[in-house]
């Protein structure tokens, strides 16, 4: 499944940066996420609770960013377990400067495996859409949080 | 008193009053003393690696009994999935085991199995087996699978498993033809999807060490012997009984894993095990069907006569091989002229492993492709030429005094008068003034479209010679009661066919007994001889057939002794009216009950004769049946939308004699459901990755009372000289001749547009893009 | 395909089941006719700790009508909508909307607030209750509040009904004078659930143009959407098969996200809106004009 | 928790586990099979029981929200040991061939008939859109179910 979509945050590039590079802001803005782990360099393992509304799975999770270049693009990849099926998210991200503004772009593809893949094609991807957002949104609002 | 012929009659079935009683039983009906129930853990992944596997948290789970893994079975002595094994030199058999040992090859795979107290526990218990994996890339679409790697199974170093090739080619070459054109032709997947999902009861008895499974299929003989293989348990130890059976369609004519596991669980237990297949189980692990990319090269001359057929298939065979997966591609190119003189024919076949659901028999299996491949063919001539696609039939027709005919592809057709059948569904329409109201239609923007199909198709299977696995006999047991009734038992094991009362007819009339004084046994190893199954349209032509020798055996015994009886010769005696009597001497003529009372009395039979009144046969059939037909498709495809309205359908089937005439029209009915279902909307679909986007009946629609019409129905009726019954079979020829029908319905509607082919299904999108493009 | 464990409240009162679902916070779940929630259950999908039969709270299953407002209890179900005769000359659009859901049985079980508060987007009642500018009457711990609309459904299965709010009452203004309503619908073939869904509401002034009308669709995006476009084209126009065709050209502007499945596409729902729109308000001229 | 219901106008009164579907109930702790599952996600209908009057899918039912009901399953529309008019229906009709929709079919078809006791085919399709038949091509089953409507005596379809 293919995802892609753009968010504009009201900061510069670095800032936006900065915080999507954050373990804390990723630990309170991914979706359920009950504990975030270091593991490695840009490594993490974490348990999200991941869905919409009262359709929840919890995954265990590894999240990695790789192919970095500050301020510009990086990649994040998360991969996980849970028992309606596994998830994999493949997204390349960049920054770009809009007035007095950063636009982030995102673009990569999320697959699902197993009985999910199966039973809820139908809601996927208006189901990954929101739960995009939500992320975005939360982050933003942690970039707020954080200039007050 | 004359009995009345019930051969012929549109008697009620038998089987019915437990039915809608609901008093029948199927498998998940079974209730043994202590029964444990088995979950499936099945791979998330269509292509991966086995890390490990982690049982643990599921054997500590309370209600659990036990958790098995692949190495655990293999350990344990079970064996491999069996596979048609007569299929020729060059198929490549990936080994495959009920649980996955090392690999996993599609998404649904059984992977580990948990036993618990109920049902519930037991699924909470699948989701507490933690299976790593390490995924590898998955072969989804044919023409990449074909391309090359990445491969399904990487030790053949190819996803080709077998190539098969026919060649029947003199004369002019394709090239020199009037008229060329070629077209790739979709067959997509299709679930068979019977209402019972599968299921198994086994039962190990530990004092005879033997074993008895109930399982929901329409092989229990067959599947008695390779389960006895596949366990290690001696054949005679095995009884396999076929309970109710709620639908099979090909896809209960199989050996599964599940048959495997539940039996080695309950030996290993001790207990009775049940597993009951759920919806998503049984679309993401029984067999598939259909699933072909066919690349088709035609030649014709300018007045639409057919001169060459160059096909090459790319068959889906899924991730490895099911009983007969192999064979069905094949009969695709052995029944790709159709009911038609072609008499240039190659065809190659390409058997593909993919990273999917194996594909194996489904209502049809392998004609109704090349049924389908042939019709699309006659009306892209038809286009190509200006003949009528009407006229197109005709003229390729096989003449009805040419019989029997050998085809291109080497088959003897044994009997058909294609243009009566053709004719006869002409009767039932009025073509012209309907072509006048199309045109007329069109102008006002509403796109009306009728299509024909009309075919032939291979039945009775079939010569065991001649069969991928031998297997082509069938047999049966006739015995007369000492009171005179009648018990049968058939190897063929019915699943809705309606044969306990068709079987009833023809031995209610040919041992001179009422309806109700037969009866007729199947579905269970312990209580008949050994027999094959219902499947390919062979249940009456071939199991029909075994009772009727059977019969003519009880005949003669008691005629012997109705000599003894009347006191004369055998040569005298006459068979009338349902009773045996003297030539010239009515009156003295005895009942069978009479007679069947003096053999097991037997205190007055002379020592030649044996005591008792009972036979069994074998029938071995000396040919396949060719039934045939036509059907006639009127449809309106929704300017705005695409969406197509089925508006009338007619067929006329030809199936040979006709024991019931009120079954052959139910068993036609829902064959049209099936094949009008895969022309307009059936589909199992993969997504690029393998996972099974059609995974209930959510997403992969079934025909329901709604989209479909009455339908008008017909029949000629051209004895087959295969058989001592004279008939043809008509289990599959619903599905065979309806899926063309609807799409050149739908293609004719739509020739404003210019097209002159869409592949199945004909959803409403495609259909709306073709007319906004 | 089996529900997991939990544990089973049967709440006898509205305020009994709002103290149940506060007690457990977001492990509970109310469930009515359980025909949006068991099968997810079943799948495992959703695996709720507790369950709150509200079911059989009193007197939650009527339609009533009173100075031109029609107030639907929670707990009617499909069935109820679709035999109700009052509605059906009143609000046709309503029984007919309700004759699309699922099939018989689904209809017989599942309830109207268990549909809307489930808010799936491809459900026939959310466009209907939208172009009835219908309000939702929620109940809380803190007592009652109405939600417009426009403001219950959020996005893909969320509304605005807090974790911890009951949802006991719909109720509309029914069209008033010379108005007609259908509801017209492309079906999935496989769930029956709307692939486009028009809900369509026409007043008709005293010169036979039209004064008022709505438009919203079910299973085009995320939530319902109102199609304002194709309302402000035809309002004050003369409600000829023209002017509906030209007016229902615009469906598509502002659904700013379509889903796509295997079923249809984003570009062929948002066409579809188009020709849904036509034949929803071309059936509603023709009520509004026998009205 | 106990559940009591009134089956076929029997009493029970059994201890059930919350999550037991009314379909598992009816079939594993009454006995009474004839309702079967085919799809687990509602599009099937052969687990088709009437509860209280109303067709429902038992299969998307806890038993106990049954708590209470009156229920009536296949094997009660017999009386007398004589078939109900719809059962003789689909049997004349041969409407059905593997029979394992046939059971929620005709619970269908009871719920059809007392609504409209008169139905048209269309009406007849209509009603019958919850329940799934893969044999028949429901041809044969429209066929039974206006035979049934013919041969029910008026107010019978109420029994």
């Amino acid at each position: 499944m293919h995802v892609n979509g753009s968010y504009t945050f009201k900061a510069d590039k670095q800032a936006v940066y900065d915080l999507m590079m954050s373990k804390d802001a990723l630990a309170h803005c991914l979706p359920g996420c009950e504990n975030l782990e270091e593991i490695g360099e840009d490594a993490y393992r974490a348990t999200l609770k991941i869905g919409i509304a009262g359709i929840k799975g919890t995954y265990t999770c590894t999240i990695r960013t790789t192919e970095k270049v500050p301020l510009e693009t990086w990649t994040l990849t998360i991969e996980g377990q849970a028992k309606t099926g596994n998830v994999k998210g493949v997204g390349r991200f960049s920054l770009a400067d809009a007035d007095d503004s950063t636009e982030l772009t995102y673009d990569g593809d999320a697959d699902i495996m197993g009985p999910l893949a199966g039973i809820g094609q139908r809601m996927l991807a208006p189901a990954s859409r929101t739960i995009i957002g939500k992320f975005f949104e939360c982050m933003s609002g942690q970039l707020s949080g954080s200039s007050q | 008193m004359v009995l009345p012929k019930l051969v012929g009659s549109p008697i009620k079935r038998r089987e019915d009053p437990r039915l809608v009683e609901g008093t029948s039983t199927y498998v998940d009906d079974i209730k043994l003393h202590g029964t444990l129930y088995c979950g499936i853990v099945r791979s998330v992944y269509a292509h991966a690696r086995i890390k490990s596997i982690d049982t643990e948290a599921a054997r500590q789970h309370p209600g659990v009994f036990a958790v098995v893994t692949g190495e655990d079975l293999k350990a344990g002595g079970i064996g491999m999935l069996p596979v048609a094994h007569r299929f020729g030199e060059g198929l490549k058999v990936p080994p495959r085991y009920p649980l996955a040992v090392g690999e996993v090859h599609f998404a649904g795979e059984a992977v580990a199995a948990v036993v618990a107290t109920d049902r519930y526990v037991a699924r909470d218990a699948v989701d507490l087996v933690q299976v790593e994996y390490e995924p590898l890339p998955a072969v989804v679409d044919l023409d990449a699978a074909y391309a090359g790697a990445p491969y399904v199974h990487e030790e053949f170093g190819t996803n080709i498993a077998f190539e098969w090739k026919l060649f029947n080619e003199s004369g002019a070459s394709i090239g020199e033809a009037d008229v060329k054109l070629s077209q790739r032709i979709e067959n997509q997947r299709l679930a068979p999807v019977p209402m019972e999902t599968r299921g198994v009861v086994a039962d190990y008895d530990k004092g005879k060490k033997s074993l008895t499974l109930w399982t929901s299929t329409q092989i229990p003989h067959l599947l008695r012997t390779f389960l006895s293989l596949l366990i290690g348990m001696p054949e005679h130890h095995v009884r396999v009984v076929a309970p109710e059976v709620g639908g099979g369609f090909g896809q209960k004519l199989n050996v599964y894993a599940e048959e495997g596991i539940a039996s080695a669980l309950s030996i290993q237990l001790g207990r009775p095990i049940k597993w009951i297949e759920s919806r998503a189980e049984s679309m993401a692990s029984s067999i598939h069907g259909r699933g072909q990319t066919d690349y088709v090269d035609v030649g014709a001359t300018k007045d639409g006569k057919i001169t060459h057929l160059h096909v090459h298939i790319l068959a889906d065979l899924g991730a490895y091989h099911q009983l007969l997966t192999p064979v069905i591609p094949t009969l695709t190119g052995l029944m790709l002229t159709g009911p038609y003189t072609i008499p240039n024919l190659q065809c190659t076949v390409h058997g593909l492993f993919t990273n999917k659901v194996p594909t194996d028999a489904y209502r049809g299996a392998g004609r109704p492709e090349a049924t389908y491949l042939i019709e699309r063919v006659c009306d892209l001539v038809a286009d190509a030429t200006g003949v009528d696609p009407v006229e197109v039939r005709r003229r390729n027709f096989i003449g009805s005094d040419k019989f029997p005919y050998t085809t291109a592809a080497g088959l003897a057709y044994d009997s058909g008068n294609y243009p009566l059948a053709l004719d006869k569904a002409l009767s039932h329409i009025k073509y012209d003034e309907f072509r006048a109201e199309q045109a007329a239609a069109r102008k006002n923007g509403k796109y009306l479209g009728i299509g024909f199909s009309t075919y032939v198709e291979v039945c009775g299977m079939g010569p065991s010679a001649a069969m991928p696995a031998g297997f082509g006999w069938e047999s049966s047991t006739v015995r007369v009661d000492p009171t005179g009734k009648v018990t049968v038992t058939t190897g063929a094991s019915p699943h809705g066919q309606g044969q306990e009362t068709t079987f009833a007819q023809i031995a209610a009339d040919e041992l001179g007994v009422g309806v109700d004084d037969v009866i007729i046994n199947h579905g269970d190893t312990a209580g008949s001889p050994y027999g094959v199954g219902t499947f390919g349209s062979r249940g009456t032509a071939v199991g029909g057939a075994a009772m009727m020798l059977a019969i003519q055996k009880v005949q003669e015994k008691a005629k012997r002794i109705a000599a003894h009886m009347l006191e004369a010769s055998v040569d005298d005696i006459t068979f009338e009216n349902g009773k045996f009597g003297v030539k010239g001497a009515p009156d003295r003529a005895k009942s069978l009950g009479e007679i069947a009372w003096i053999a097991y009395t037997a205190d007055t039979i002379p020592a030649s004769i044996e005591p008792g009144l009972e036979a069994t046969s074998f029938f071995e059939p000396p040919n396949f049946t060719y039934p045939f037909g036509t059907h006639i498709a009127f449809v309106e495809v929704d300017g705005d939308t695409g969406e197509v309205t089925l508006k009338r359908y007619v067929a006329v089937d030809d199936c040979g004699r006709v024991i019931n005439p009120m079954i052959v029209d139910g068993q036609v009915h829902g064959g049209l459901a099936q094949g009008i279902a895969q022309a307009l909307f059936e589909e199992v679909i993969y997504d690029d990755q393998g996972q099974l986007v059609t995974g209930s009946l959510m997403d992969y629609a079934l025909p329901t009372a709604r989209g479909l019409v009455s339908f008008e129905t017909d029949h000629t009726t051209t004895p087959s000289p295969v058989n001592p019954l004279g008939v043809k079979g008509v289990g599959e020829a619903g599905t065979i001749g309806s899926t063309p029908a609807i799409v050149n319905a739908v293609v004719d509607a739509l020739k404003p547009f210019g097209v002159t082919h869409i592949d199945m299904p004909m959803r409403g999108e495609k259909l709306w893009r073709i007319m906004n493009k | 395909m089996l529900p997991g464990e939990f544990e089973y409240h049967r709440a006898g009162s509205v305020d009994e089941a709002i103290k149940l679902i506060q007690q457990f916070g977001g492990d509970g779940k109310f469930i009515a006719g359980g025909h949006s929630l068991l099968p997810l259950m079943k799948l495992r999908l959703a695996e709720p700790a507790h369950l709150i039969d509200i079911g059989r709270l009193p007197n939650m299953a009527y339609v009533r009508r009173g100075n031109g407002t029609v107030s639907i209890g929670a707990l009617t179900t499909h069935y109820q909508l679709e035999a109700n005769a009052d509605l059906a000359k009143s609000v046709q659009l309503i029984p007919e909307a309700a004759a699309h859901i699922g099939d018989v049985q689904v209809r017989n079980r599942g309830t109207v607030g268990g549909s809307v508060a489930h808010a799936d987007p491809a459900s026939d009642l959310p466009s209907v209750l939208v172009a009835l500018n219908a309000e939702f009457v929620a109940k809380g711990p803190k007592g009652e509040r109405t939600i417009k609309a426009a403001d219950f459904f959020e996005d893909l299965m969320t509304t605005s009904l807090g974790e911890d709010e009951l949802l006991t009452e719909i109720r509309f203004q029914a069209p008033q004078g010379k108005s007609g309503s259908a509801y017209e619908k492309l079906a999935n073939k496989a769930s029956h659930y709307s692939v486009v869904g028009a809900a369509a509401i026409v007043t008709l002034g005293g010169d036979g143009n039209v004064q008022d009308c709505a438009l919203a669709f079910s299973g085009v995006s995320s939530r319902p959407v109102r199609a304002t476009a194709v309302e402000n084209a035809l309002k004050g126009k003369q409600p000829t098969a023209e002017n509906i065709a030209s007016a229902a050209s615009h469906a598509a502007e502002g659904i700013d996200y379509a889903l796509s499945d295997i079923h249809a596409s984003d570009e062929y729902r948002l066409a579809m809106t188009k020709v849904y729109a036509k034949r929803a308000l071309t059936k509603a001229v023709e009520r509004a004009r026998n009205a | 928790m106990k559940v009591s219901m009134t089956v076929n106008g029997d009493q029970n009164s059994n201890d059930v586990e919350p999550r037991l579907l009314l379909v598992h109930y009816l079939r594993e702790v009454l006995g009474l099979t004839g309702a079967h599952i085919g799809c687990e996600t509602t599009q099937c209908g052969a687990c088709t029981v009437l509860v209280n009057g109303d067709s429902v899918k038992s299969c998307t039912m806890l038993a106990v929200q049954a708590d209470g009901a009156d229920v009536l399953t296949i094997e009660g529309l017999q009386k007398d040991g004589k078939m109900h008019a719809i059962q003789e229906g689909f049997w004349e009709e041969h409407g059905l061939q593997c029979g394992y929709c046939t059971p929620g079919m005709i619970m269908s078809t009871l719920q059809l008939l007392q609504r409209n006791p008169h139905p048209s085919e269309a009406e007849i399709r209509e009603g019958l859109q919850g329940n799934l038949c893969r044999c028949t091509g429901y041809h044969n089953i429209i066929k039974s179910v206006q035979h049934a409507a013919e041969h029910m005596k008026e107010g019978a379809a109420a029994d």
